[in-house]
């Protein structure tokens, strides 16, 4: 049994090796040995987090021959785990769906280099999931970013290409502040192990020494991964990163890379500084406020939106919104709900990608909002899975949108002091504006276009049969949904589980 | 045993409906017959169960802990099913006429009966949560009826509809929230399940946030400020207006404005805090502004549509007393003015179906010409008046009987604002119905050449309804004293 | 203040390296310059964690004759950070680099908000 | 049980009677329609004649727990009841002949007979809900009389005298809402039934209420400020119907303040409170301005109608003294006026019918084309002038001492004041019609005079009527007798 325990660093090492394979092979073994791998990572997490779950406990996994405080170490919880499974599924389904896209958009030569960058991606993911040295963490944090590059670059238009640069630049503001605040801690604390540096800052603030440094370096970090995960002020690249690449790296980016970072931070909130300390310090309150901000101004924006893939981008952001604004509330509920939005956003926002691209597909490639009228009737799946996203996004119950909204809420009517209304106001009010711009977008698809418009345009309609990858993967991601929305007890046990075994 | 029979009342009309358009149908006739079958079923077996009487809770989904989707019988779903019950297959019957014309008609009559089953779970939901999940549903299945003639406007009506409710909802989930901690447990209970050892010291909020609850669900309950999406959506046919806007959706929200007021967090924790006052005075201000918007439109069915929105306001008003005695006023108006508001909005449909005549002053001499429609809607405009003898009476007076009870200042000017709007009504409704029988001295009947009543299809619900508000008018004391125990919480 | 500040003058400067090395990056148009930018920002970084390392009279941790107690040598673990930063931000830069020379094959130049404008132009 | 029965029978036969007779599609010739109304009046005024001296009561139906149509035959009842036969049957055979210069003489009569029964329940009715239903029932039933002749003109005096009387309608609704709460039953017992105990604490209001009352019947009775509609709305009637309405159905909203203040509230409430004193200006104001605005009206049948404002409310200032003998004096002058009114009415309709003259400067000479007629009209309205011996005088006589002895502070002489220049300003605007009518003046040529005396079935009505206001004003005992224990059981 204990062979599980090897099973996170074994995953990761798959992944970084088959990317070496990869850049050997053909495209379409390149493809076979992509699709394995992330099966296999599946199922190797999946089997951790059974582990875990078993045990009811977290273990830590000793890298090299160094125990700690010296050397390097993996750490695997409950929640870790499901992160990883979850995260693995996510980038399966993504991959799939936007396969056919991806042939057309990317010429054969580069398709193997995709899937190089999805496996370091998986990769740099893993290992910001389970690591649990700081450094180590920056390093992936930046392979992750150059990964994420090319995903975003690999279809090679002017657009992507700034997008890109962009993204890149943002994210390197960002990962220079983390690195910057890292190095600080290890400054104060003469360790990297997050578990150590944890213990020595305890010691630290018994004896009140080295507040401001600590504040600044908690500050730093924080903004710097606020910066690569789009935060309210931070999210100008955004909408072209996500609404110009090719649509697997869209959704991919949409809902795993972003989220990884958040997991990070969460990590560094408990097991490098400590919850209460940071409950502590204002910090939450300015995550709390731009989350706020976020899920307004993310909406809003997304209202004003003609391109729908855009549209879709900006509402990340205020998904993204949502989840700090978990954060923000600094209780344990709050994480709770934010972690469970992450997975919840990770299924929808993926699946409305993926859905519409099939939706624009069929409307002659056209992504105007208007031009998409009657394309739920042309691409009958598509348009289901775009109406069961748009559901979940504006929180209809059964989809998992309504779950985590409830938990939001709940979290909120709980939150002893003042933050209480502001996070209820603001939940309904941007749930009004969520439901705008879907339902708008839902009735535009399903209001038939005149004949001698389809006719002129030469739109065409899809069968489901004919694309059955993509068939299969709207339903498994429909599936996911409803999942999340209908069985979400077990997975907040887990999740709540996991924070337990955080400390 | 017959827990399941609740489930299969819902469940029924659903699936019929998915199935109507997948079943190769030969014939028109054919679908008719299917779906009226299914509908009589449903409301036969609806009817079963409310004579059957209360039930226990029973859980069909979990959610998230102790939330799901659970059902029960209790004396207000007993009320609101047993009406629905009644009112839908009537309804249906009516609509084959109308829709003979209308394209697509099979989708319609899928959704028309999806409605169905959407609308029994809301009366049979036993929680805040399932109710608020078949409230979200109805949202959404209502929304192809809306935007069924796909006409510019109907997109406009559709798009407003579900911006305000789905809006609506939001607040509304606030309220669910807070009810999920505070309470003692989610279940509706006579009295509320606000549990005050909670509570102590956090009343403003709560207060705060049953208004926002309040005006949530007041949004299908087209309270003032949040009505205007209710005269557009007039766009939709008929049947629609008629049973949807009439009943069902608007109905629904009344519904939810109870169950939240009464069942939720209580009226003794309510009454005569300053959330009673506003919400009162929204309601009597809606009652008002609905009717005066009425008078001055001149489209039927939207000036119905307005007088929906008054009349809402009146079972508010009731509901809003929060005595036990409002609660029979409103419920009272609840059931009389679906009677009234379906039957003259049908006979809205049967005049624009045989003339396509849309606007009142097209109506002149035609209560000749089609005497039945004509004498139903005369029947259903004397009982939205208030005419001693009809069912509008009744709920009136046990409307105004509880404000003066209520020995509230501002329940008298409610009062008032009652008596006001029914002279409103008097002059919105009775002007049609003087146009229609008195169209002037040299008035030439020739341009009304043709027009005649129609079809048995469709007087037949006209006559049963208005039958039904002259029954209720004079043999109400049964069903009143029925209301009475509901209030008492005896069911 | 004044004494603190000059007792870690050198972090002092990394500080203020770091700070003008990250507004480069940030408003800078020109993509070079932010590509610099960025590199005078880690190497802020590296300063910052080279001076944390040394601790004076101390000798490098290279161990000449026999092991000596602990004492003895400086911190090592540092300039490994330093090392694997380097690495890590050259390639960076390289990637950089290489987009920078993508876009200035396709737009003739490397202002940032020319791009975009072109970029608009194009409509796509 | 078989007495009480009638009742039932005398309400509900006419009604019916009516009802069928609108619908039935026979009645090809016109005789057979006359033969049908004329055996539908004559049934039912046997039947009122024997429930009259049958008494007893009876109880119909409950609408809903003390919403019950209940009949109670009392002595103010039977009176009200043999004055309303009286005129009904004579203005109903007046109009045979009448009518037939006007068209749809089937709508006019199926409703003529209708209201016969509609005002005996309200005679009969024996509660104030019961007398309600059929108050609004009779707006609506006299309704089409109004707007009868379908002119442009009709229809909006019609719809003027529906909403005025609605709005009167719904203020006594908005009392009754409240007596129901603060009396001690809504049965009309004399001497008022309000439940002191109840309604220690709420004076206020129940004083509101009182005033609310008095002013919403007296709509009917055409009481300023709400007697803008009946100047409008009678004349445009045809005449008989304008006779009955001035004659009787202004009468039944005196009915009502009478059951309302008499029988419910009780006189003691509101003896010397403000509404008193608001009742005596109003209706004083009302009596002078009435009479003004009939000395100026040119109009005949407008003037009249004027007239008849000023004279309902010298009832309405008896009752308003609360003082036994000027409540003699109102009772007496009901009956007074009722005779004389219509005579006035079926006079000038008879005018109009012959020469087709309304104004009054063309009827100079008319006494010499028409004496009988002239002399009809000469007799009432002298009786109403209140020259002794003729009727008027008994009843302006009594409520002149009851106003002297009521000794309420300077109304109890401003009355009589007003009301002897309104007598004066009644001659003036009656007479002068008689004195230029039988003296035309030298320049009038009697070449052209031809004699224009209607037909029997005409004048037999006038005549008698016209006998009666004199021979009452001759031997007022046996009447006076009666009322006067009436009103012993009231004060």
């Amino acid at each position: 049994m204990d062979i599980i325990r090897n099973f996170p660093c074994v995953s990761i090492m798959l992944c970084l090796f088959s990317g070496i394979l990869t850049s050997g092979v053909k495209e379409k073994a390149a493809k076979y040995i992509n699709r394995t791998l992330i099966m296999t990572v599946i199922v190797l997490n999946a089997l951790t987090l059974y582990y875990t779950l078993a045990t009811g406990s977290a273990f830590v996994y000793v890298m090299g021959m160094f125990p700690a405080p010296w050397g390097n170490e993996l750490r695997a919880g409950a929640l870790e785990a499901l992160m990883a499974t979850f995260f693995g599924v996510i980038m399966m389904l993504s991959l799939c769906g936007g396969q056919k896209k991806l042939f057309d958009e990317v010429d054969p030569a580069k398709h193997n280099l995709y899937y190089i960058m999805t496996d370091v991606m998986l990769a740099s993911l893993l290992a910001l999931v389970y690591t649990n040295d700081l450094f180590t963490a920056y390093v992936f944090v930046e392979i992750n970013t150059i990964s994420a590059c090319g995903l975003i670059m690999i279809r090679q238009n002017g657009r992507t290409i700034e997008a890109s640069v962009r993204y890149m630049i943002m994210s390197l503001l960002g990962s220079g502040l983390l690195l910057m605040g890292l190095c600080i801690l290890y400054d104060l604390t003469g360790h990297l192990l997050m578990s150590n540096i944890r213990q020595s800052i305890i010691e630290i603030t018994k004896h009140g020494l080295y507040q401001i440094p600590l504040a600044i370096a908690i500050c730093i970090m924080c903004v710097g991964l606020a910066i690569k995960s789009a935060l309210f002020p931070f999210h100008a690249w955004l909408p072209d990163a996500y609404g110009y690449s090719t649509v697997s790296s869209a959704a991919i980016l949409s809902s795993l890379v972003s989220k990884g970072y958040i997991f990070l931070l969460l990590k560094i909130f408990y097991r490098v500084i400590g919850f209460n300390l940071i409950r502590g310090s204002h910090i939450l309150n300015m995550l709390f406020i731009f989350g706020l901000c976020g899920m307004i101004s993310g909406s809003i924006s997304a209202i004003w939106e003609k391109d729908i893939r855009r549209m879709i981008a900006f509402s990340s952001v205020a998904q993204i919104g949502y989840i700090y604004m978990g954060f923000g509330l600094g209780t344990t509920e709050g994480v709770v709900a934010s972690i469970f939005h992450i997975l919840a956003h990770a299924a929808t926002k993926s699946l409305l990608f993926i859905s519409a691209i099939g939706l624009t597909d069929v409307s002659g490639g056209s992504r105007s909002f208007f031009e998409l009228t009657g394309s739920g009737y042309r691409n009958k799946i598509a348009g289901i899975g775009f109406t069961v996203g748009s559901l979940s996004m504006v929180g209809i119950p059964v989809f998992s949108g309504f779950v985590s909204k409830l938990l939001f809420a709940e979290a909120a009517v709980l939150h002893p002091d003042q933050k209480m209304l502001p996070t209820l106001i603001v939940l309904a009010i941007s749930t009004i504006l969520n439901a705008i711009y879907f339902m708008k977008t839902v009735v535009r698809i399903y209001v038939p276009e005149k004949a001698s418009v389809v006719r002129r345009k030469g739109y065409f309609s899809v069968k489901p049969g004919q694309q059955k990858l993509y068939t299969v993967t709207i339903i498994c991601f429909t599936v996911l949904n409803l999942f999340l929305g209908m069985m979400s007890e077990p997975i907040i046990h887990v999740i709540k589980m996991g924070l337990g075994n955080f400390a | 045993m017959s827990q399941y029979w609740i489930l299969a009342a819902i469940l029924l009309p659903i699936i019929g409906g998915i199935l109507t358009p997948v079943l190769p149908f030969k014939k028109r006739k054919q679908m008719m017959f299917y779906l009226e079958t299914v509908m009589l079923v449903t409301s036969a077996i609806v009817l079963a169960l409310v004579a059957h009487g209360t039930m226990e809770v029973f859980h069909v989904v979990r959610f998230v802990r102790n939330l799901s989707i659970s059902f029960k019988i209790d004396g207000m779903t007993m009320i609101f099913g047993g009406l629905v019950a009644v009112l839908w297959p009537l309804a249906m019957l009516y609509s084959f006429e109308y829709m003979e014309h209308e394209s697509h008609e099979k989708v319609f009559f899928a959704f028309y009966s999806i409605t169905y089953g959407v609308t029994l779970g809301i009366a049979f939901a036993s929680d805040m949560l399932s109710m608020y999940f078949f409230y979200e549903l109805l949202t959404l299945v209502t929304m192809p009826l809306i935007l069924h003639t796909l006409t510019r406007e109907a997109i406009l009506a559709t798009r407003k509809y579900l911006y305000y409710s789905i809006g609506g909802a939001a607040f509304a989930l606030i309220g669910l929230i807070f009810l999920i901690v505070y309470g003692t447990t989610c279940e509706f209970e006579p009295g509320g399940v606000l549990d005050m050892t909670k509570i102590a010291g956090k009343e403003n909020t709560l207060l705060l946030i049953y208004m926002l609850a309040f005006f949530g669900f007041g949004v299908k309950a087209a309270i003032w400020p949040l009505s205007s999406w209710l005269p557009q959506a007039g766009v939709a046919p008929t049947p629609v207006t008629a049973l949807l806007h009439a009943v069902a959706v608007v109905k629904a929200g009344v519904f939810a404005i109870i169950r939240l007021t009464y069942y939720s967090f209580g009226t003794d924790f309510l009454r005569g805090t300053w959330v009673q006052g506003v919400v009162m005075a929204f309601a009597m201000f809606t009652i008002v502004y609905g009717c005066s918007r009425a008078v001055k439109e001149t489209h039927i069915k939207r000036r119905l549509a307005y007088s929906t929105v008054s009349n809402l306001s009146y079972v508010i008003f009731g509901a809003t007393i929060m005595t036990p005695l409002g609660m029979v006023g409103a419920v009272c108006h609840l059931v009389c003015h679906a009677m009234m508001k379906i039957c003259s909005f049908l006979c809205a449909g049967a005049i624009m179906h045989q003339s396509d005549r849309h606007y009142v002053y097209e109506l002149n001499g035609m209560g000749r010409k089609m005497p039945v429609v004509f004498g139903c809607f005369t029947v259903s405009a004397l009982g939205l008046m208030g005419v001693p003898g009809l069912a509008g009476f009744i709920s009136k007076w046990n409307l105004a009987k509880a404000a003066v009870e209520s020995r509230n200042v501002q329940a008298y000017i409610g009062i008032i604002c009652l008596l006001i709007s029914a002279l409103l009504t008097a002059i919105y409704m009775m002007s049609i119905v003087i146009r229609a029988f008195f169209p002037g001295k040299d008035f030439d009947y020739g341009p009304l050449e043709g027009i005649k009543d129609p079809t048995w299809k469709m007087c037949l619900p006209l006559c049963l309804f208005a039958a039904g508000i002259i029954c209720l008018g004079l043999f109400s004391s049964p069903l009143v004293r029925f209301f009475g125990d509901v209030a008492a919480g005896l069911y | 203040m004044g004494p603190n500040l000059y007792a870690n003058y050198v972090e002092a400067i990394a500080m203020i390296l770091f700070g003008i090395g990250f507004f480069t990056l940030l408003l800078r148009n020109n993509l070079i310059k932010k590509i610099i930018g960025l590199n005078i920002m880690d190497t802020a970084i590296y300063l910052f964690l080279a001076s944390k390392a040394y601790i004076p009279g101390r000798v490098a941790p290279i161990i000449v004759d026999g092991v000596q107690d602990v004492e003895k040598y400086i911190n090592p673990i540092p300039s490994g950070l330093v090392l694997t930063g380097i690495v890590v931000s050259v390639s960076v830069s390289a990637l950089m680099l290489s987009i920078t020379i993508r876009l200035y094959k396709r737009y003739h130049t490397l202002n940032l908000d020319e791009i975009s404008a072109k970029l608009k132009k194009e409509g796509l | 049980m078989n007495q009480s029965f009638m009742i039932i029978i005398t309400v509900f036969f006419p009604v019916i009677y009516g009802a069928v007779m609108l619908l039935a599609p026979c009645f090809k010739t016109r005789s057979s329609l006359i033969k049908a109304t004329a055996a539908g009046l004559a049934v039912t005024a046997v039947f009122a004649v024997l429930s009259i001296f049958g008494g007893g009561s009876f109880e119909l139906l409950k609408l809903g727990e003390n919403l019950k149509l209940y009949f109670r035959i009392d002595n103010l009842g039977k009176m009200f009841a043999a004055v309303v036969s009286i005129v009904w049957l004579l203005a109903g055979y007046f109009s045979f002949e009448y009518m037939k210069h006007e068209k749809e003489e089937k709508r006019y009569f199926g409703f003529y007979v209708m209201v016969y029964g509609i005002l005996m329940a309200l005679c009969f009715a024996g509660n104030l809900v019961t007398f309600y239903v059929f108050y609004e029932l009779m707006t609506l039933t006299t309704f089409p009389l109004v707007l009868h002749s379908r002119t442009r003109e009709a229809v909006m005096a019609g719809l003027k005298y529906l909403f005025y009387s609605l709005c009167g309608a719904y203020m006594v609704l908005f009392g009754i809402y409240f007596l129901n709460r603060y009396a001690a039953t809504l049965d009309f017992t004399a001497g008022g039934s309000l439940d002191m105990g109840l309604a220690a604490g709420n004076e206020g209001i129940l004083l509101t209420v009182a005033f609310l009352m008095i002013l919403g019947f007296g709509v009917k009775a055409g009481m300023f400020p709400m007697h803008a509609w009946l100047p409008t709305a009678h004349p445009v009637a045809p005449a008989p119907a304008s006779a009955v309405l001035s004659g009787l159905i202004v009468k039944m909203g005196v009915l009502g303040i009478v059951r309302a203040i008499y029988y419910v509230i009780g006189t003691d409430f509101i003896h010397g409170t403000w509404v008193q004193t608001a009742w005596l200006v109003l209706s004083l104001i009302t009596v002078f301005m009435g009479s003004m605005l009939a000395y100026r009206e040119k109009v005949m049948k407008k003037r009249l109608a004027y007239s008849t404002v000023s004279q309902a409310s010298y009832i309405l200032f008896g009752l308003a003294l609360l003082e036994p003998q000027a409540m003699t004096g109102s009772l007496l002058h009901v009956v007074f006026h009722a005779m004389i009114k219509s005579c006035l009415f079926l006079s000038a309709g008879a005018i109009i019918y012959k020469t087709g003259k309304t104004n009054v400067d063309d009827l100079t000479g008319i006494g010499k084309e028409m004496p009988v007629t002239i002399w009809c009209y000469t007799f009432a309205s002298l009786a109403l002038i209140g020259i002794p011996p003729a009727s008027g005088f008994i009843s302006k006589w009594y409520l002149a001492t009851g106003s002297l002895e009521s000794g309420i502070p300077y109304f109890s002489w401003i009355g009589p004041v007003i009301l002897l220049i309104s007598a004066l300003l009644t001659a003036g605007y009656l007479l002068p019609i008689t004195i230029k009518g039988f003296l035309p003046g030298k320049e009038y040529d009697y070449g052209s005079l031809k004699k224009a005396e209607p037909v029997k079935t005409m004048l037999i009505p006038l005549t008698v009527l016209a006998g009666l206001s004199v021979i009452l004003g001759v031997f007022p005992n046996p009447l006076t007798g009666y009322i006067a224990d009436i009103i012993g059981t009231l004060f």
